[in-house]
């Protein structure tokens, strides 16, 4: 039975209001902005934000109002600094309170690969003597049962949905993912629920042709949706570089809350859905973001 | 030749990494000390990336970050974040830069939230730069020299230095490491082997100690001899700029 | 500065008397046999062996005297049953006593991924109730400082050298390996040393087309052989395949301490190297081994 | 049509696997019984081999070993063992079969060492068969049925059943789990719910409740019922040989 479904569908059916949701588990790549941009468009509300860092997707859905909670190791605008609504929402509550849940880069993924192992935690030396320990009271600190010295027990996170990218896959959810993967696999493999956005759907053989390149079994696969240049302005390896202007655009317009509204409604409120917000990007920008070198993985054979 | 601050603090970077060593690079300035340092004296080092990259090789082309295609597009090996940690926590890394919004004197960095009388500013987070600082066999902080983020006592201790001075990383857990060097944009500061105090040991090109001391948050100890830091070299400057090109981390901001 | 160096050479520097050494990492496919045999040419005692299960290998090894003990799930022939070498050395001390500590496959791989790690142990709920934890007094249990239930926590391997057959590398020690890895990426992570033998030496670009694939960073290897069919009679996924007879005469010749010797010389201590091991084989033979069915990974751009 | 008891076996546990199931398989008898399952009554089953290969399509040709190159071909996922026992440790395996050398009353498995006053004999080991006891959601065992296999008390927990009966599972902290069915040579037994022991429940055709009685080392418990198993179709039969054409599993040799 094919997982294939629209992607307005897949969210409305996976991110319920209240719902914890990892996404940009990849790092800068890879980041599901089209997924993030319908959930504002639906009105979403009271979601847990889950990832490591969160190259401004987190602040968009923080200023759009639909954030209650983040656990991440970093919120923010990476090429350009501070997240301004992510800020705001801290700094004065605007346009909520915000509950934030620190972590690094590595506890966050201990977190999450706990979660996918099912531990309850895992032993860790980084953290010690951190503010991130002594403010994150979900996070332990025991004496290691055969060193005695000081260990850090990150609890397992298992978040309700992993929203991933990947370049291809097939119509049950076996697909193919390349370049820094970051903590994506652990994240699918900790949630309930893990939804593809595949640039390009192939035929199962195409997968099954290299299947350690299989980021999840497609059993624990529950949506594929089709949404090329689902990650824009993020770079898809071999599909489409970074849009820096994008990012740069960001920071510019939301300095302001006022600002940001307006940046909200133009990129998001005020287009109907993924495909609108391409064709408003235009084919000019998205021609410009082609591979313009060709590199390809060397051949492999799986034969016997 | 003219160059900025900036210039001048990945060229004083570049100068601490060691050929052959394993660097866990990040972004921005520690990225260009990198390249610098692979293309003059350290042509062995490798090039550690939290996103799951590792290079041996320059990328071909400006990184605004560390997933940009360039930076994986002929890399030496791609995968999960979590196998980049484990090299770190099992002490197979040398070296780490980090930044970081407010330092105190015993090296601790702050980029999570700062609390001016009660004014609370919330900065984005640690990323890596914790497990860099807890993790690495020794790390760099570089950043902008102003007394408000040179402060006697960090509000919040994001990236751990050595406390609160003397032993306390061992008392807390920290199997050895530590930072080694303050580059900012006004000098360079090394650390007292027993206190464990950031110390000047050298001053930048046309800085006199008196600025450094009005910018820094505490009385600085100065090093019995205090040096003036070595100037970038033309070349230095044209690999830096060919880098980057636009000047998007050297010269246009920060 | 090129990493490769002959067999003989990387085994007498990097597998001395009484070394650790993880062999067979991914259980019954790209076996080092070729190095093990080299070990027994070479004389070496006192071995620590350690792998999750090992498909002949250890058995060889431990009727050829090299092993003091072996840290493993299970030891025998997959296909045809029980290690008459392990169960003599178990049951008659002949040709040396063993000491066996047991493991179960998952608390083995957690044993060497908390090596690879950096941490002094991995939290579990395997073994609980079972023989394995109450005989190997390495693993402890304890109560989760989480939720209060037992939890068995398994101590970190960290080995002497890890030795791994690849499909190609380079001759810095980056290297491509693809099909079922099984702990290899842990073994290697963990250990002090790693070997890599190779199918092929290709040039580094080859490797570098293909980043993902690569097995661990080069800097972490120590040493690379180009040693083709070095894992016969165990297949390697697009090189060969499992030579089936191999494993049922050893069966047949290792009932009797007697037969097992007459084993030993023909195959190991009278051929002068891996060549000649190849050479004793046969054109024909390994020629059966071949791929038949050619099926090579579907394209994938890395291109930017 | 004339069956051997292996064949029979295949069959019985085939009808233990339900469509849509995710399987830990193994080699052997129950890959034998995944094929025909996943070829009749259960074609969307999922099979897990510990060496870090899932398929959800059936191998080409013949395996000897779940790592033969036919197994990794065409496979729908490929990668390290650590992955699949997360998998069977965060509950999402259905269902586990293991073989055993000795068994007891309450489903305890040894494949380690046995104790035969005295003597002692070496086996194998467990390799993954404790990870499926422990933590697969449910279990099922094929064995050999001999009295000096089915004895009252294993010398060796190697992979745990119901340990002493009852509750005991749960107060070694084993969630939930254990075995659900022992197919042996002669018959088949499911285990009682509250006491955890062994009860035959059926009789393979030919098979007297006498003879099963007395390959048995302790009184067995019989089922209100005690039925006659089905045995294997035409067809049933025909899939098994194609799967193993020489009967090297189920014909030549156990």
């Amino acid at each position: 039975m094919s997982k294939l479904s629209p992607l307005s569908a897949v969210v409305a059916r996976y991110v319920s209001d209240g719902a914890s949701v990892v996404m940009g588990s990849a790092l800068e790549c890879l980041i599901p902005f089209a997924a993030g941009h319908e959930m504002i468009r639906q009105g979403k509300r009271d979601l847990t934000l889950i990832g490591p860092i969160s190259d401004i997707l987190f602040d968009q859905l923080i200023g759009a109002g639909c954030v209650r909670r983040v656990i991440a190791a970093w919120v923010g605008n990476v090429a350009f600094g501070l997240g301004r609504n992510f800020r705001r929402a801290v700094e004065e509550g605007s346009p909520h309170p915000l509950e934030v849940e620190d972590h690094s880069n590595f506890s966050i993924a201990l977190a999450l690969e706990a979660g996918a192992l099912g531990v309850p935690y895992l032993p860790t030396r980084t953290l010690l003597g951190s503010g991130i320990l002594s403010r994150n009271t979900s996070i332990k600190v025991a004496p290691c049962p055969f060193t005695g010295q000081p260990l850090v027990l990150v609890p397992a996170l298992t978040p309700d949905v992993a929203i991933l990218i990947v370049q291809r896959s097939d119509e049950n959810g076996n697909a193919h993912c390349w370049g820094p993967t970051g903590v994506s696999a652990a994240a699918a493999r900790a949630s309930r629920h893990t939804i593809l956005l595949a640039e390009e759907i192939v035929d199962a053989d195409v997968i099954r042709s290299d299947p350690n390149r299989v980021v999840v079994p497609g059993f624990r696969v529950n949506a594929v949706v089709h949404a090329p240049r689902a990650g824009h302005p993020s770079p898809v390896q071999g599909c489409y570089n970074r849009d820096h202007e994008s990012y740069a655009e960001y920071a510019r317009r939301t300095r302001a809350s006022q600002d940001f509204l307006g940046w909200l409604h133009e990129w998001v409120l005020d287009v109907k859905d993924h495909d609108g917000y391409l064709t408003k990007l235009g084919r000019d920008r998205l021609e410009a973001l082609r591979v313009k070198r060709s590199r390809l993985a060397a051949p492999v054979e799986y034969g016997s | 030749m003219e160059y900025t601050p900036q210039e001048l603090m990945v060229v004083v970077a570049a100068r601490e990494i060691r050929d052959g060593e394993v660097v866990f690079v990040g972004m921005r300035l520690p990225l260009l000390a990198f390249l610098l340092a692979k293309a003059t004296h350290a042509p062995q080092a490798v090039g550690l990336f939290e996103n799951g990259v590792i290079r041996d090789t320059p990328a071909a082309e400006f990184l605004a970050t560390m997933s940009d295609g360039p930076n994986v597009t002929g890399a030496a090996w791609c995968g999960e974040m979590m196998e980049v940690m484990a090299l770190l926590q099992s002490g197979r890394v040398d070296l780490g830069f980090i930044g970081g919004a407010q330092i105190d004197r015993f090296g601790n960095l702050n980029t999570s939230v700062t609390n001016d009388n009660g004014k609370i500013t919330r900065l984005p987070g640690s990323g890596g730069a914790c497990d860099i600082a807890s993790l690495a066999r020794r790390h760099i902080i570089i950043m902008n020299h102003e007394r408000r983020r040179l402060v006697p006592r960090v509000d919040y201790v994001t990236s751990p230095g050595y406390g609160e001075g003397g032993d306390w990383r061992q008392t807390v857990g920290l199997r050895g490491g530590g930072p080694v060097a303050v580059i900012t944009t006004l000098g360079l500061f090394r650390f007292d082997p027993t206190t464990k105090e950031m110390v000047l040991t050298s001053v930048h090109p046309g800085v006199m100690a008196e600025k450094v001391k009005a910018e820094t948050g505490w009385p600085v100890r100065l090093a019995p001899t205090l040096s003036t830091t070595e100037a970038p070299t033309e070349a230095e400057l044209q690999r830096i700029r060919s880098y980057d090109p636009q000047g998007f981390w050297t010269r246009s901001r920060q």
